[in-house]
């Protein structure tokens, strides 16, 4: 499979000199899901900002393939906030990308129902942001990202605020889309367990500058709940346990400060 | 269920009302304390007495002239607030107009409008036309400035999140910027409302008919000549109570449109 | 200049300076209705030349605009002295403001409407009846009287906000004017016009008149008297040499030039000091002329009543 | 370093300057262009050159009007900035207030300054202290509005976390509630900037004035009696210096408040 | 030890409905740490608010017993998003609580200095917030909850953003407040494995109404790294597990809707 997504040599700094990230390289595969693991502040966000273009590198280059299909649908991005519109009840917030695409209304709000049920939120159309809890909000903003059936994913901690149950459930969904679009995913988290479950390839970043200190594979085939109880995943998720704490403790590379 | 709802609509409303009245009851008893103490001179300051029984006796003229200017300063305001939300949303798209026009804008508010009467009335003609005019002059940069404002505050990963979903301009504007301005230009409009019955009666001024039905600024001026200020007092609370009526028909649209914002966010 | 502070009058200011041992002035304040004008020239003169400290008075004069409330001023004590029209010392008496007129400028009133001099009309009577646009300051009695005089007016009235621009534009046919004044204008651009004086349509008040309050009448009486003489020896002056002074006034009004000053000047001559009036008659006022005024005033309904005694509505100083 | 930085910054200045320059360089061409083409009169409508013109002749005045009125106007401007953020601060804090007193706020920017002079300049006596009141009277309003415009929009959860810190009534408004209506303020004290400007020139028309001090009313209404509307746009015009200098004034304050709020939220 | 927190028969329904609690019913043992955990949107935060006593029971009592000491310094709370001052530094968001509390400046500035280098932000005092990243920013608000050395602490899963080490040290940091302070702690978490090492007692919410559905104690002692990979612990958070699951499958007792 060629690589959907390149990063390579990326530098980004600050205009209060942090530098966030320095020299980050790394590769998706089309199709696949990449994690990306590591300290608070070592430049997740960052990196994913300038694969959504938001952001642009100060050095290297970093680029997402083009693909076919409808430009809108291309890329979707789940930031670590919300960002759901205050006046917009939970259907209309999740039916905004389709309506900015232009879709027919029946067929929006069909779509953005659905998907709102996928995340466990089948009751909750109608009510406003300020009336949801922090985990159905993220949910919410979870199902905006998936409602246009991208083929980039770009998922920044949108599970961090759910209990452990919905958690693997919503890991499930994205690899089921994953499977029907040929989806490519990148998702930053803090959940090991999560990184192993998901990752067909986890990267591990350390801080100070941010970069890629490992890329591991775990190499699962199939994931289930079976996986999950398995020895060979304690292992996984054991051995980048380790990688973590050593990216923690990892001499900064030229970083100007901690 | 639903009469309880309208009846208990109805209290919330009345228990609104009792705030502006007490405090206008408690204005207008210290303004007749203040008569009966300070006996300033019925020329200089009449009393709240005077002033209402000038008022009844005039009724038939304040009347009309509260309807003359009423609808002069609502057609301005009308012209000020589509323009201004307009304008400003323009500015507030771009850096260079802003940068550009903005301080242009704030001209228009700075010309006296006694300077430009004499185009003005050219212009439009004495009547109803340059009253319109000058209510629009007077009332569109508080609109201009709120809504630029308001949309310049736009949250920034609200814009990021349109940006990434290849939101267009326009949906830009009419999905997210405006209504996410919509607190600060009602306060602008309510600015405006006021501030366009002034402009309105500025305007007739220079440029309004005099004769059996008088607009509110002949009123006034006439009044002040024959040193009738009983009448004049009456005439401006007239104006006032126009301003007021349009204050409040602003208000209410707001928070018809605030409301879903507003249960949204507090 | 010659308008500002209370000090005495400096050095080459003026044709007698005070000696210095002379005891201190008593410092009064009159206000005026308008800028300072040739219709205010007598009063300008009387300080140049240093009439008002002969008479013990350091006079401030304050300059005015278009709405300054000079009648309340004066009525309220803020000045002393104040310029007011004829019909306001009665107007204001009604209303609990005591003015008293001291002295008034123009003996004949100086108020007419203007059309230009090819316009069909021959009279007020006619313009009155016609539907043209005449730009008033609706009001002012003048204008009550043209509609009780001409009854079934079709006249349409607008206010004289714009200036002479809608008149020069022929948007009103007809304007409200000082005859000293506005027409001047409109000769020097080369737009000849006609002038109905209202003093001639039978409406003559003392247009322009220098009032005080009955109270400071009575407190200071002696003052008052100092203050006209002095103002009546200015008003001499002025009107034997008027571009004397001029260029002192126009130092003072941004907008109006010299030459101007001195066509308004030859202009009002005749309505301040008709001829044949001598020195000592600058000024003065008759009883016949108030009595008409109040007459018309009550007539008119501007007034309730007329007052009851017309010698409390003006004070002629000996 | 610190070099490059500074004359970096005067590059950004300058930068900001070209659009207002541009803009303003072709309205005045379009406004020639509009005097050759359609010759209203010169009475109605000078052209640029005459009116340049003028203002070179009566410079002296004019200078001496600009720094009369600017005094005014800036005087009635802090009166208003300071009056507006209290009262708006005051109303922000309670509902009753808010609802009793607002309404009637309102009605002072609906008085005709005409209507009121006799008490005005009765109350202020003659000289600037009419024009500052005059000027303080026609700004205040938008400073209250947005005031309380903004002080009303502060983040709930933000004053959620107050209230649990125990912060007391003043530390709410100090350090929350100020801070976080700076945006709204600076924006109603720039629309009061331009306000403050027309209200002491309104408060010249009705003034009085001692001496030889001729603020830019006096010069509008002389040149305006005397025909020469040349010197009527040139005094309008200064006015308008006026109006900017001040809104500049005003927009530097804002910015500097404006610069750590905007470095955290953008 | 006495209750420090009791609830009773605490019932909350919002405007539009929704039964957020009812029937709620737990107490708190003064200086023991209490983990509320259950499935996203059963009322956790609702209850914490009430606790904070920022939100009312419609029926049912709330309270937390009154203890010695500077009142402003009684209860703390870190809500479930930062709610930072935009235009403070970190360190001055930190201090925000003894400013108000009026203590002197360099007293104040030190001590939020300590808490925030406690919370390994000792690099980042004086960023803005708009300068931080988003477990950066929660970590300030969590410095600013401890600030104060609080008796009572009601943290509404603060850690969700937090790299699986940080939120062990920060985890500790707590038990060590704790022991120090003889603070009553009340958190909420979705991490399992967190609730395990943390609770004294741990309370297991179900939704549709929000109410309690089991209370456990999984009776550690000391708490350490090697209680971490220690079968005790994994039992336990098996059995955790299961009851999570349980209270999502729970059937609603009288809830309005799903
Ligand atoms: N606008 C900014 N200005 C200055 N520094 C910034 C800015 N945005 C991020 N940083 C800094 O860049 C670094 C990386 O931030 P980033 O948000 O990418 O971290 P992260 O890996 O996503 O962390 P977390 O897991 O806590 O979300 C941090 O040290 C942060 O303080
Ligand atoms: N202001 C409100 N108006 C209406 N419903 C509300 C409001 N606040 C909360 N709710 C509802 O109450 C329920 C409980 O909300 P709460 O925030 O307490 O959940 P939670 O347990 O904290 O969830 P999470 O783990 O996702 O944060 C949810 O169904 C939510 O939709
Ligand atoms: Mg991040
Ligand atoms: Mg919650």
């Amino acid at each position: 499979m060629p690589d959907a997504i390149t990063v390579s040599g990326v530098r980004r700094a600050f205009d209060d000199g942090t530098v966030a990230l320095d020299g980050t390289t790394l590769s998706v595969e089309r199709g696949s899901v990449a994690v990306l693991v590591g300290p608070s502040g070592c430049g997740k966000t960052t990196l994913l900002r300038i694969l959504a273009g938001l952001d642009a590198p100060d050095a290297g280059t970093a680029s997402v393939a083009p693909v076919a299909g409808e430009g809108a649908a291309r890329v979707s991005i789940a930031f670590q906030e919300p960002r759901l519109l205050p006046w917009r009840s939970a259907l209309r917030n999740v039916a905004l990308p389709l309506e900015l695409a232009r879709a027919a209304k029946a067929d929006r709000d069909d779509r953005a129902r659905a998907m709102l049920s996928l995340v466990g939120l089948g009751g909750a159309e109608r009510k406003l942001p300020g009336q949801l809890s922090g985990g159905m909000r993220m949910r919410v903003a979870i199902a905006r990202a998936l409602v246009t059936r991208p083929q980039v994913l770009l998922l920044d901690e949108p599970f961090g605020a759910l209990d452990e149950i919905t958690r693997h459930q919503l890991d499930d969904l994205v690899l089921r889309l994953r499977a029907e679009l040929g989806m490519t995913v990148v998702l930053v988290t803090h959940a090991i367990t999560e990184a192993a479950y998901m990752g067909d390839r986890v990267f591990v970043m350390a801080p100070s500058p941010g970069r890629v200190v490992r890329a591991f594979e775990p190499g699962f085939g199939m994931r289930d709940a079976a996986l999950r109880a398995s020895p060979r995943f304690a292992a996984v998720v054991a051995d980048l346990m380790q990688s973590l704490a050593g990216a923690m403790l990892a001499v900064p590379a030229g970083g100007v400060r901690a | 269920m639903s009469r309880t709802a309208a009846s208990s609509r109805l209290r919330t409303a009345l228990a609104a009302a009792v705030p502006p009245c007490a405090v206008l009851v408690a204005c207008v008893c210290a303004w007749q304390a203040a008569v009966w103490v300070f006996r300033p001179g019925e020329y200089l300051l009449p009393s709240p007495i005077q002033v209402a029984q000038e008022a009844w006796d005039s009724r038939a003229t304040l009347a009309r002239a509260a309807w003359l200017t009423g609808l002069s300063a609502a057609g301005g305001f009308a012209i000020a607030a589509c323009t201004g939300v307009l304008a400003g949303s323009v500015l507030a798209a771009s850096r260079f107009l802003m940068r550009g026009l903005y301080p242009i804008a704030t001209l228009l508010q700075m010309v006296p409008l006694v300077a430009i009467a004499p185009l003005l009335v050219v212009w439009c003609g004495y009547g109803w036309r340059t009253s319109v005019a000058s209510a629009a002059i007077v009332s569109v940069f508080p609109v201009l400035a709120s809504t630029l404002d308001g949309m310049r505050g736009t949250d920034r990963g609200l814009v990021e999140l349109f940006g990434t979903l290849r939101a267009g301009r326009v949906q830009r504007w009419w999905k997210l910027e405006l209504p996410w301005a919509i607190p600060s230009i009602v306060t602008g409009l309510r600015v405006a409302a006021g501030l366009s019955v002034i402009g309105a009666i500025v305007g007739e001024f220079v440029g309004a008919f005099a004769g059996n039905a008088s607009p509110v600024g002949i009123v006034i001026l006439s009044a002040l000549r024959e040193h009738r200020t009983e009448l004049v007092f009456a005439a401006v609370l007239t104006a006032a109570v126009v301003g007021f009526v349009l204050f409040g028909l602003v208000s209410a649209l707001g928070w018809v449109a605030l409301r879903r914002w507003h249960a949204s966010v507090g | 200049g010659c308008g500002d502070g209370r000090a005495p009058a400096k050095p080459g200011s003026g044709a007698a300076p005070v000696p210095p041992e002379a005891p201190a002035l008593r410092p009064v304040r009159l206000q005026l209705n308008w800028m300072p004008e040739p219709e205010f020239g007598g009063i300008y003169a009387a300080k140049q030349d240093g009439l008002f400290a002969r008479a013990g008075l350091d006079v401030e004069i304050i300059a005015g605009s278009a709405g300054t409330p000079t009648a309340q001023m004066t009525a309220s004590g803020q000045v002393e002295f104040g310029i007011v029209g004829g019909d306001q010392v009665l107007t204001l008496r009604e209303k609990g403001g005591d003015l008293v007129g001291l002295f008034a400028i123009f003996h004949t009133s100086p108020m007419g409407v203007m059309v230009r001099a090819d316009a069909p009309w021959k009279s007020l009577q006619d313009l009155w009846a016609s539907d043209a646009t005449v730009a008033m300051e609706t009001g002012l009695p003048f204008v009550r009287y043209l509609n009780q005089k001409y009854p079934g007016a079709r006249v349409k009235l607008v206010p004289t906000g714009t200036g002479l621009a809608a008149f020069e534009q022929g948007i009103v046919q007809a304007q409200q004017c000082f005859i000293s004044a506005e027409p001047v204008q409109m000769e020097l651009k080369g737009i000849p016009v006609r002038v109905f004086s209202l003093a001639d349509g039978g409406y003559d008040p003392y247009t322009v008149t220098v009032a005080t309050s009955a109270a400071f009448l009575a407190k200071d009486r002696e003052a008052c008297a100092a203050f006209v003489r002095a103002l009546r020896e200015g008003w001499r002056r002025y009107l034997a040499e008027p571009a004397k002074y001029n260029p002192a006034i126009a130092k003072l009004n941004p907008g109006m030039t010299v030459a101007a000053m001195d066509v308004a000047a030859a202009k009002q001559h005749d309505l301040v000091a008709p001829p044949g009036t001598g020195a000592n008659e600058v000024g003065m006022m008759e009883r016949a002329r108030w009595q008409t005024l109040a007459r018309q005033l009550q007539e008119l309904g501007t007034i309730k009543a007329a007052p009851a005694v017309i010698d409390d509505v003006f004070w002629n100083a000996p």
